[in-house]
């Protein structure tokens, strides 16, 4: 049995990283970066993180200037970024990005995947993996599988005629600001600079106002192999598959935002001359909410681990928090905007920025739907027909 | 209002129609001037009396009569703003007002001169509308209106507004309480956009100072508001929900369509979403034909109620399901401009704005908990709450 | 648009059967009847309803001495059985067999089938089509199609030689105390007098013990052909669709019955000196079933309408009403038990013979999944893969 | 209770066990003397104090210990009839019993020589135990008790019966109450089988007729019985819900074999149903599996309540989705005939009686209704409803 709780190390990181956002990324200062046409990152927040606090580096090992922590540590990070549903891109640079590095440089400690991952680490640079936010963390997705879709694969595989890539993705995560892009080649992974020749960067007008996504173009775009054929797609999956399992994590912070905002609210809400939450038409909702929420938490538990350890568990560790998390993430985002009642509906007040992000991250990785029929095949349980 | 004259039936109706339309070419006359016409012809609203825009026919033979002015080519308004004043503002004021109010405001009203807005909810009183805050205070001959209402649609550009007030703070919420018609010109009506969740500003916060109200525009007796009030509501709840749809219309036929469309998208757990949500709205559809033969039977039912709470619960599940359905799509929005529609739009843009404009049906118009209260109570006669505050004076209530 | 309403006729019909009900069938008596090792048919009640109201020949011709009304005004009576649970056998004979032969016979007032129908209109006997009672009521069952199962067909054919017949079917409704057995063979439909040489009945255990349900085999039972080839396979559509459609007016009966036993209960049961009923976690619930009552009134109202005058919309109608139907009866049986409490778990509560005889309507005549199965393939919404 | 004492770690303990059972060989030693010695030893619940059959170890050690007893093949009790005991009795005698009744009723409540039983239901007071009417009166040095107890499982076999009853209706209902042990023996102590919908007795109602009990078996102090009561249900809640399942372990296991077993039941509706409550079955399993690791770590949440209601709402949906699964079989009973099964069984027989047995999962031990107002309550720290019985006397209170 996996470890399921909380270490010590693990309370302290949480503790120092609420307290930053809570004093750096109130909601207020979120939604106001958030207007419309502009991006929603806060820059100065995220040096203080990824630098300051060596979060960009957490998952990187010591010997290239990381903090050598796991994705088990990483998750409780992104706990703490989906509670105050912060704009940085640890998740897309931090964990997808650096992951499907680290995979790809494997031991050696002189490669360009090595020395790629020591500026991340150090907070200097940021990459994206080019992959769509919705792609399915598994190697031979299911949906490819199912439906016979003209991509055939999870995500689009970019053509590299002599290190020069060409192709297209839409509505990669984290991109907007990153300065590597971490490109699948039908030959291997590519790392392309941001502002090389060739590369067209369109942001997508994103419905979680908090976290950008953006559609990419190469046109003949130079770029560096990372690593050669399978153990490209390899790293890729290990990218993907710890986004999936730490966007549980993130869930899970965003329900417990949620979850407490709507408490408060139901506390201090009089109507009818009595505090709302006395009203057992909410009450009981509330508590199946935390009852939901202690379930997320342990199924985004096990998948961190098991994505930090390698587990054989992995896949249907990720699927089941994934799709756990993502029903529990929007439930939880659309009770708090119904039991506020009007002011819920508003955009001066926070609740929006959750119900938009926990409805994009149901898409993200994959939907519900998709992570129950990986689940059926995982375990031999063939839908009908 | 005397019963309905017997002698009018569809064939009598229809000929008064033809009369008119006859003595009133739609092709060549202006049309403020027909809709005038057709107003004072009873023509208008039928059930209502004469003299009031209607001929106290029967209510069920309405539909044939705007069927025969829009087969006729007939000048007519566009309904969307005029929604409060038809089904809130008039039906108030036809059973709380008097002679000379009807003869002011029903004809402009009905003909769309003149725009009306709801100044009803406010921060502190939503679901306990009866728990408001807005005062008014007598001031001579007429009353000094301080208070800030909210969820205000149409405010921007409207003439008038109907208007619930706290004129007695030291008696029971529900007692103390005056209804007004509110001049929206008047000086201290101050309007301000409200923006929504979706990025649009469909309604409005409308902030009240300091504004003279004469006591001619008052509705119903001092301290009857709520019941004026509750004449109101009872119409709203009729108005929102109730409309005939055909299969698959609304919501869910942009479901099935999307799932028809691309078969990349189809996964046996959005089959199965889409299938029960399918069947929901085909019973939900069948339940409103059948409420809408039992009013054509002139037998209404409690089940208006049941409509709305239906609507609201079905339009926001099925816009969440069809968003995920189009995965890599959902994570994108069409435009977060701030917009003032002039109407709600549930089925306009992309899935996106759907979705996060159906997080307001179960909130707007009576929260879907509220209706559940309310069938419960009224309809099963289960009892009510222990009720702590409809015996203190309203000033003591804790909020 | 159907007619969902009631008419006067209708209305009167209904309040003669609720008053004889109420008077002749009790739930104590209904549950007396029912103890093990009986049959829980009543007689008596079945001889009042059948001969003295006339409800076994209500949709037989006038011609053949019955009623002459349709299945529109069977469903009334359906609606009121369904409320008391009575233990009578109008819906496998004076409802599925009496539809089955009533098309089978077409416009021969001299055949077989006319005969059968005069004796059915009269209440000297009874009938029942041999169909497993979980027949789905639809010609090309998608069961079969989609599953490709061994069955085939959607209930089992008997071979016929030289009017001998052989073969067996499990769960047959209201065929225990029935005179006479309407049986699908390869060559058409036959009747067959149950107490005739080589027929075998074998009481089953029923879940919902107001009703008897028969496993039958036949070793070569003499028969006599009612309806020749495809006619008799259309008579048996007609049959099974008939019932299914009418099982959703039961399951409305059913519903409404649990909800006004959850309401009376809610209002007289104190807890912590209030009626329980004015607690809103109990009240919302009874509030949500009722609006699905409304509902499924509206649904059972446009299938009956639909079969009665042969509407083309009838196989959707009947897979609408009986997939919500049985949601909703089975809900509302369901809800019944919880907020009657210990006391809604005991034997001598009648909240048990509402809740089997529920959840065995929503098998009966296709559970709502093969239902929504069913719609998803008459309106062009595949399933995937 | 003394702190537990340092010196018990794994190791220590193993010794003892070992040097035990060189002492009482299990293949040769009488099973009722080896499990009495086993109690003297202390190795009977270890975290209890010593000369209760403890030796006030760290209770996380007890797993170990059963192991160890188990490998040696060392005589055992069906644990099955002395849940009530071992669960809630014991805990109870434990915490507010004197020194004479620890030594009377735990040996043999934990060897099993002694069954007990619960009475506190009764038919007037299920959710609201607090209300209970089973009147106990002063008579010399002891009570007499008339009343009725319902939901008393193993009634009809135990020795002794934990007992909640009104001793002064003038006071408010929680303060009015004593508690005692009851000898199911003694005259005027009627055990009737009460019938489930399952056909099973699996339960009782308990008559108690001018039943004598001596003040000795009082629990607690006179009006105390509330907060002696709370220690038994608190244990009770605990106890359900909280076992170690694997990977589609339970109900949830057999659905899945139906449908690998059986193609010709598969539909698109049925998968999803199927795989939506695996992932609730998994889920649930994982919150138990952080549970079982909290209360290990000595941090036991507020989860045991949540365990309950989940696994009572999972069990329920998963026979109802079974039973429809397999279709005409699930028209089928197994059997009617009232059996007096000693304990639950909810996996056991076919799928008819798995759905019918399930509707009681929400109703016993607390309803799922109580438990989600004590997390909103205790866990949330929502504000309880407006009360209007805990102030009044309970004679006066409305019934």
């Amino acid at each position: 049995m996996t470890d399921l709780l909380y270490s010590e190390i693990e309370n302290e990181l949480r503790g120092e990283v609420r307290g930053m956002l809570a004093d750096r990324a109130p909601w207020k200062q979120v939604l106001e970066n958030a207007q419309e046409g502009r991006t929603p990152y806060d820059t100065d927040l995220w040096r203080v993180l990824a630098i300051e606090m060596g979060l960009a580096g957490l998952i990187v090992p010591e010997s290239l200037g990381g903090s050598g922590a796991s994705l088990r540590e990483a998750a409780v990070v992104c706990e703490e970024l989906g509670r105050f549903v912060a704009p940085v891109p640890f998740l897309g640079s931090a964990v997808v990005a650096t992951a499907t590095l680290l995979a790809a440089a494997g031991d050696d400690p002189a490669g360009p995947g090595a020395e790629l991952l020591t500026a991340l680490a150090a907070g200097d640079r940021t990459a994206a993996l080019v992959v769509p936010f919705s792609t399915l963390p598994f190697s031979t997705p299911p949906a490819a599988t199912a439906s016979g879709s003209a991509g055939a694969g999870p995500y689009p595989v970019f053509s590299a005629v002599g290190g020069a890539l060409t192709g297209s993705a839409r509505n990669v995560v984290d991109a907007i600001g990153a300065d590597v892009l971490l490109v699948p080649a039908a030959d291997g992974l590519y790392a392309v600079p941001a502002d090389g020749a060739g590369v067209t960067r369109d942001p997508v007008v994103s419905l979680d106002i908090t976290r950008p996504i953006t559609d990419i173009t190469f046109d003949g775009a130079a770029g560096t192999l990372l690593a050669a054929g399978a153990r490209g797609a390899e790293a890729i999956r290990a990218g993907v598959g710890a986004g999936a399992a730490l966007l549980a994590s993130e869930q899970l912070g965003i329900a417990e935002a949620c979850l407490e905002q709507t408490v408060a609210y139901l506390k201090e809400r009089y109507q009818f001359g009595r505090p709302i939450g006395s009203f057992q038409g909410l009450k009981h909702r509330a508590a199946d909410l935390w009852v939901s929420i202690t379930q997320a938490r342990a199924a985004a538990r096990h998948a961190a681990v098991c994505v930090a350890t390698g587990d054989p568990d992995a896949d249907a560790a990720t699927a089941v928090a994934q799709a756990h998390g993502s029903l529990v993430a929007v439930r939880a985002a659309e009770e708090n905007v119904q039991m506020h009642g009007g002011i819920g509906f508003t955009w001066e007040n926070p609740a929006h920025l959750y119900l938009k992000r926990a409805k994009a991250t149901a898409i993200g990785f994959g939907t519900p739907d998709r992570h129950l029929l990986a689940l059926s095949e995982l375990f031999h349980l063939p839908a009908a027909g | 209002m005397p019963p309905p004259a017997p002698e009018y039936d569809a064939s009598r109706i229809a000929v008064l129609i033809k009369e008119f339309l006859t003595a009133h070419d739609p092709a060549t006359t202006d049309p403020g001037e027909f809709l005038r016409a057709r107003f004072d012809a009873g023509l208008a609203w039928i059930h209502y009396p004469v003299g009031a825009g209607g001929l106290g026919a029967p209510r069920d033979l309405q539909a044939e009569v705007d069927r025969a002015f829009a087969a006729a080519s007939a000048p007519d308004r566009v309904i969307g703003p005029l929604v409060i004043g038809l089904g809130m503002a008039a039906p108030t004021i036809l059973e709380h007002g008097h002679a000379d109010q009807r003869a002011r405001y029903l004809r402009p009203l009905w003909t769309g001169e003149e725009l009306w807005c709801q100044l009803f909810s406010e921060p502190g009183a939503g679901s306990d509308l009866a728990g408001l805050a807005t005062r008014a205070v007598r001031d001579g001959d007429g009353w000094i209106v301080n208070g800030q209402k909210v969820w205000t649609s149409v405010a921007h550009r409207a003439d008038f507004g109907i208007l619930v007030t706290r004129t007695d703070p030291d008696v029971p919420k529900h007692r103390g309480l005056t209804y007004f018609i509110c001049d929206m010109k008047a000086p201290g009506v101050d309007v301000r956009p409200l923006r929504q969740l979706t990025g649009q500003a469909e309604f409005n916060e409308v902030f009240l100072t300091d504004v003279h109200i004469p006591d001619s525009a008052r509705l119903g007796a001092v301290g009857d508001g709520w019941r004026v009030a509750r004449t109101t509501l009872m119409n709203e709840r009729v108005s929102i929900g109730g409309g005939a749809i055909p299969r698959e219309g609304g919501a869910i036929g942009l479901l099935t369509t999307a799932w028809r469309d691309r078969p990349e998208l189809r996964t046996p757990a959005g089959h199965t979403t889409m299938m029960r949500l399918w069947l929901r709205a085909e019973t939900a559809r069948l339940a409103v034909d059948r409420l809408r033969q039992q009013m054509a039977a002139g037998a209404a039912g409690p089940e208006g109620s049941a409509a709305k709470l239906v609507f609201a619960e079905l339009n926001q599940e099925i816009t969440g399901a069809a968003l995920e359905l189009v995965e890599g799509d959902g994570l994108r929005y069409d435009d977060w401009t701030m917009g003032r529609p002039g109407t709600a739009d549930f089925l306009g843009r992309g899935p996106g704005y759907r979705y996060l404009r159906a997080r307001g049906n179960s909130i707007e118009g009576g929260t879907s908990e509220i209706l559940r209260n309310i069938i419960a109570e009224r309809v099963l006669g289960l009892p009510a709450e222990p009720r702590v505050d409809t015996t203190v004076p309203w000033k003591d209530l804790p909020r």
